[in-house]
């Protein structure tokens, strides 16, 4: 589905990452590893088209990214480090803008999303009355309502409870085992069931420099 | 072949009354000068010097 | 639930998309009314600055007044474009706008178009009343609407271009001012050219149609410059 | 062609090129501008309406050329950088910027000086020094615009957004400055009036400056450009190679004996 082909990557003159090549199949899960500043983020945002420094291919469908990214946009959710929750506005309010902004009206309706996310009651609360974890678990509720094949997530569990996480965990592997591909990093063991691979960027560094 | 328009070193500092205001567009054109080229050049001393501390400090290493 | 198979119930059309965008906007300038009063009251507060400092004289203010009054109007539009992506980039909604599949362009034009709602109309609505606090002749009052109506739009879209180039500053704007006001330059004198040229009973319609002549350029040309800076900026 | 625009595009060949070129291009330029000062100063025959005011044409026209040209190269520049992603576009833009904003300073001061006794006043809102001020309010911009973000791909890359936004605008500007210009019944404009009536041999020493104007962007262009090569290259290879190996060679790098 995305594939990616010598990807070189450098920042303030050190090299991230050079002759990264990979490629996730539906059904697949991607985790990627690397301490602190590796490049993990930095390497979701090329992927989401959010960085162009990069020289490289990225392919989707097996066409680069840049001819049909109307396309991959519609088949990708994107979670990054900020919430991309507005303070202002209440969870309803701010979902309502997601689903628009995707272009579709998905046929879960946003207060069931909230409910599943364990925030029933919190509909019409403005987020900046809400603590970190429930503001989390208003931007999570997001992939109830995305219809995208593709989710590339940047510690998707930061912020949660233990409860949270293993709801969360539940419903990635759900996803992928339904077909989705899944591209995530994180510092927590993760515990879902299904195919995961893992990239580590601090031994590919190694490698590179050795 | 141009004549000299000048008659005395005096005349040519006078510029016909207009001194004030020729010479100071002369000076800041020898500022522009200065401006564009005295600073890199100084920088690139600098630079210079800078790099090849640090080569000198990674050579021992 | 399985996430695949919530394929979208319908595709909503561009047209929706940006009125969400838009309603969007509306609710959070209804949530954070500073948004609208702030402008307006620099403008209201500006404008009263010039008599106490100038002094009451009849005809000296009504001579100044159509400078005047575009002059504060145009600083009111550049202080209030802070809150134009401000939010949505410390937010993270800056990221998810620029990976929506929808053209960027006419996204950034409902934004753009919302902030003009709610920034600059209320502007242009008190402007007459100022203007005869100035002593304005009567004949330049209709004339100032329609300029300010057509130039604010200009000057709220080459401010997103600055806003855009600068939101990933933390302090930026005293900068924004230094990139932005030369550019606004074409807009004043079109503007107040308007005006004098209505109150000294000369035609100002050509001076409209230029007005609106750039009003066109900048709908079409700076949502590309905004959403090559807004990429540039959240690198 | 295509070999060759590559070529310019690579950092090491254009700072070698350039230290091959600037002692040609010194000696070009200082014999330019020693004898277009000379001869316009001394040798070119006074104006028959302003004397020898005019004398400073020799460096307002060429100033307000470089001011243009400056800007020119810079927008060239930006389009390189973001449509080819060419580095050296952004190096070249960054040393310009600097360039230009001292000829568009270089020019109000010559045109103010030259107005105080043709206006009376050292300041007149004459349509074309209005638009010079103007622009001189945009190279600081994109100056200022540059030292405010960190990183150094940004800044290159939102340089070259604003850098082509004043493209379109400033004719724009010009454009209003004119208008306005006319609408207030500013002064007559800074131009020899009436030129016709002098010999043609007044504008030989204008030709001369003019290209030692140009000689002098691109010195000042070149040591720049090749500045700021040597501190984003500072840990290549031939950077290494070029200042531990060969040491007489890398302090001459200006094409003067800097150790003088």
């Amino acid at each position: 589905m995305l594939e990616v082909r010598g990807l070189y990557c450098e920042r303030d003159e050190r090299i991230l990452f050079k002759d990264l090549s990979f490629s996730i199949a539906p059904g697949k899960a991607l985790q990627i590893q690397g301490s602190n500043g590796s490049g993990k983020t930095t390497l979701l945002r090329i992927l989401c088209g959010l960085n162009s420094d990069f020289s490289g291919e990225i392919l989707w469908q097996e066409t680069p990214v840049k001819q049909v990214r109307s396309e991959f946009c519609s088949d990708v959710f994107y979670l990054g480090h900020a919430p991309a929750i507005n303070r202002t506005l209440s969870p309803t309010e701010n979902l309502r803008w997601f689903s628009a902004s995707q272009g579709k009206t998905g046929n879960i309706d946003i207060s069931t999303a909230l409910d599943e996310l364990g925030l029933a009651g919190y509909d019409d609360v403005p987020c900046f009355m809400m603590s970190a974890g429930q503001q989390r678990r208003v931007s999570l509720a997001r992939m109830k309502l995305t219809s995208a094949r593709l989710w590339v997530m940047d510690e998707p569990f930061t912020a949660l409870d233990k409860r949270g996480v293993s709801e969360v965990e539940q419903l990635l592997s759900d996803f992928v085992n339904a077909g989705g591909s899944l591209i995530l990093t994180t510092h927590h063991p993760l515990q879902i069931a299904c195919d995961i691979d893992v990239i580590n960027l601090d031994s590919r560094a190694q490698e590179s420099e050795s | 072949m141009p004549e000299f328009q000048f008659n005395s070193l005096a005349e040519l500092l006078n510029m016909g009354g207009y001194a004030q205001y020729v010479w100071p567009v002369y000076l800041f054109f020898l500022l522009f000068f200065l401006v564009t080229v005295v600073p890199p050049a100084y920088s690139r001393r600098k630079i210079v010097k800078q790099i090849k501390a640090r080569l000198r400090r990674e050579e021992n290493q | 639930m399985n996430t695949l198979t919530n394929k979208p119930a319908s595709e909503l059309g561009l047209l929706s998309v940006m009125g969400a965008t838009i309603r969007r906007e509306m609710l959070l300038a209804f949530r954070n009314p500073g948004d609208v009063i702030n402008p307006l009251m620099f403008f209201v507060i500006a404008v009263t600055l010039f008599p106490l400092s100038v002094g009451t004289d009849e005809n000296f203010l009504s001579a100044i007044a159509p400078g005047v009054i575009w002059v504060t109007a145009l600083l009111a539009v550049m202080l209030s474009m802070d809150s134009l992506f401000r939010a949505d980039f410390e937010d993270g909604n800056l990221e998810q706008l620029l990976m929506s599949p929808q053209p960027l362009y006419f996204l950034l034009l409902a934004k753009i178009f919302s902030h003009w709602l709610v920034a600059c109309l209320p502007i242009i609505l008190l402007a007459p009343v100022l203007a005869s606090m100035l002593f304005m002749s009567p004949e330049g009052m209709l004339p100032l609407v329609l300029s300010l109506l057509l130039g604010t739009p200009v000057l709220t879209l080459l401010g997103g271009i600055g806003m855009a180039l600068t939101v990933g500053l933390s302090r930026s704007g005293l900068l924004l001012a230094v990139l932005i006001l030369p550019l606004y330059v074409p807009v004043l004198v079109f503007g107040t050219g308007v005006v004098q040229a209505a109150i000294n009973g000369t035609a100002f319609s050509g001076l409209l149609a230029l007005l609106a002549a750039l009003f066109t350029l900048a709908v079409s040309l700076s949502p590309l410059a905004i959403s090559a800076a807004l990429k540039i900026s959240i690198n | 062609m295509w070999q060759w625009l590559y070529k310019l595009g690579s950092p090491k060949w254009f700072y070698t090129i350039g230290n091959r070129v600037l002692p040609w291009l010194w000696s070009i330029t200082g014999l330019l501008l020693v004898v277009g000062i000379i001869w316009g100063l001394g040798f070119s025959p006074p104006d028959y309406q302003m004397g020898d005011n005019y004398r400073i044409i020799y460096l307002h026209v060429p100033a307000a050329g470089l001011m243009k040209g400056s800007f020119y190269m810079m927008a060239l520049c930006s389009a390189a950088l973001l449509i080819w992603k060419i580095k050296m576009a952004d190096i070249v833009a960054k040393a310009v910027a600097p360039i230009g904003a001292m000829a568009t300073l270089l020019m109000l001061v010559s045109g103010s000086l030259w107005g105080i006794p043709t206006w009376g006043t050292w300041w007149i809102w004459d349509a074309r020094l209005t638009s010079s001020l103007l622009q001189f309010f945009i190279f600081v911009g994109i100056i200022a615009l540059r030292s405010a973000i960190e990183s150094r791909d940004s800044a290159a890359k939102a340089c070259a957004v604003l850098t082509l936004v004043g493209l379109v605008n400033i004719p724009i500007i010009e454009y209003s400055v004119e208008w306005w210009n006319t609408l207030h019944q500013g002064a007559s404009d800074l131009s020899l009036r009436d030129s016709s009536a002098n010999p043609p041999e007044i504008w030989i020493p204008a030709f001369f400056t003019g290209f030692g104007f140009i000689g002098l962007f691109f010195i000042g262009l070149i040591l720049r450009s090749q500045n700021e090569i040597l501190l984003r290259e500072r840990r290549s290879q031939w950077v290494k190679d070029l200042l531990l190996g060969d040491n007489a060679k890398a302090d001459t790098v200006s094409g003067i004996d800097t150790n003088a």
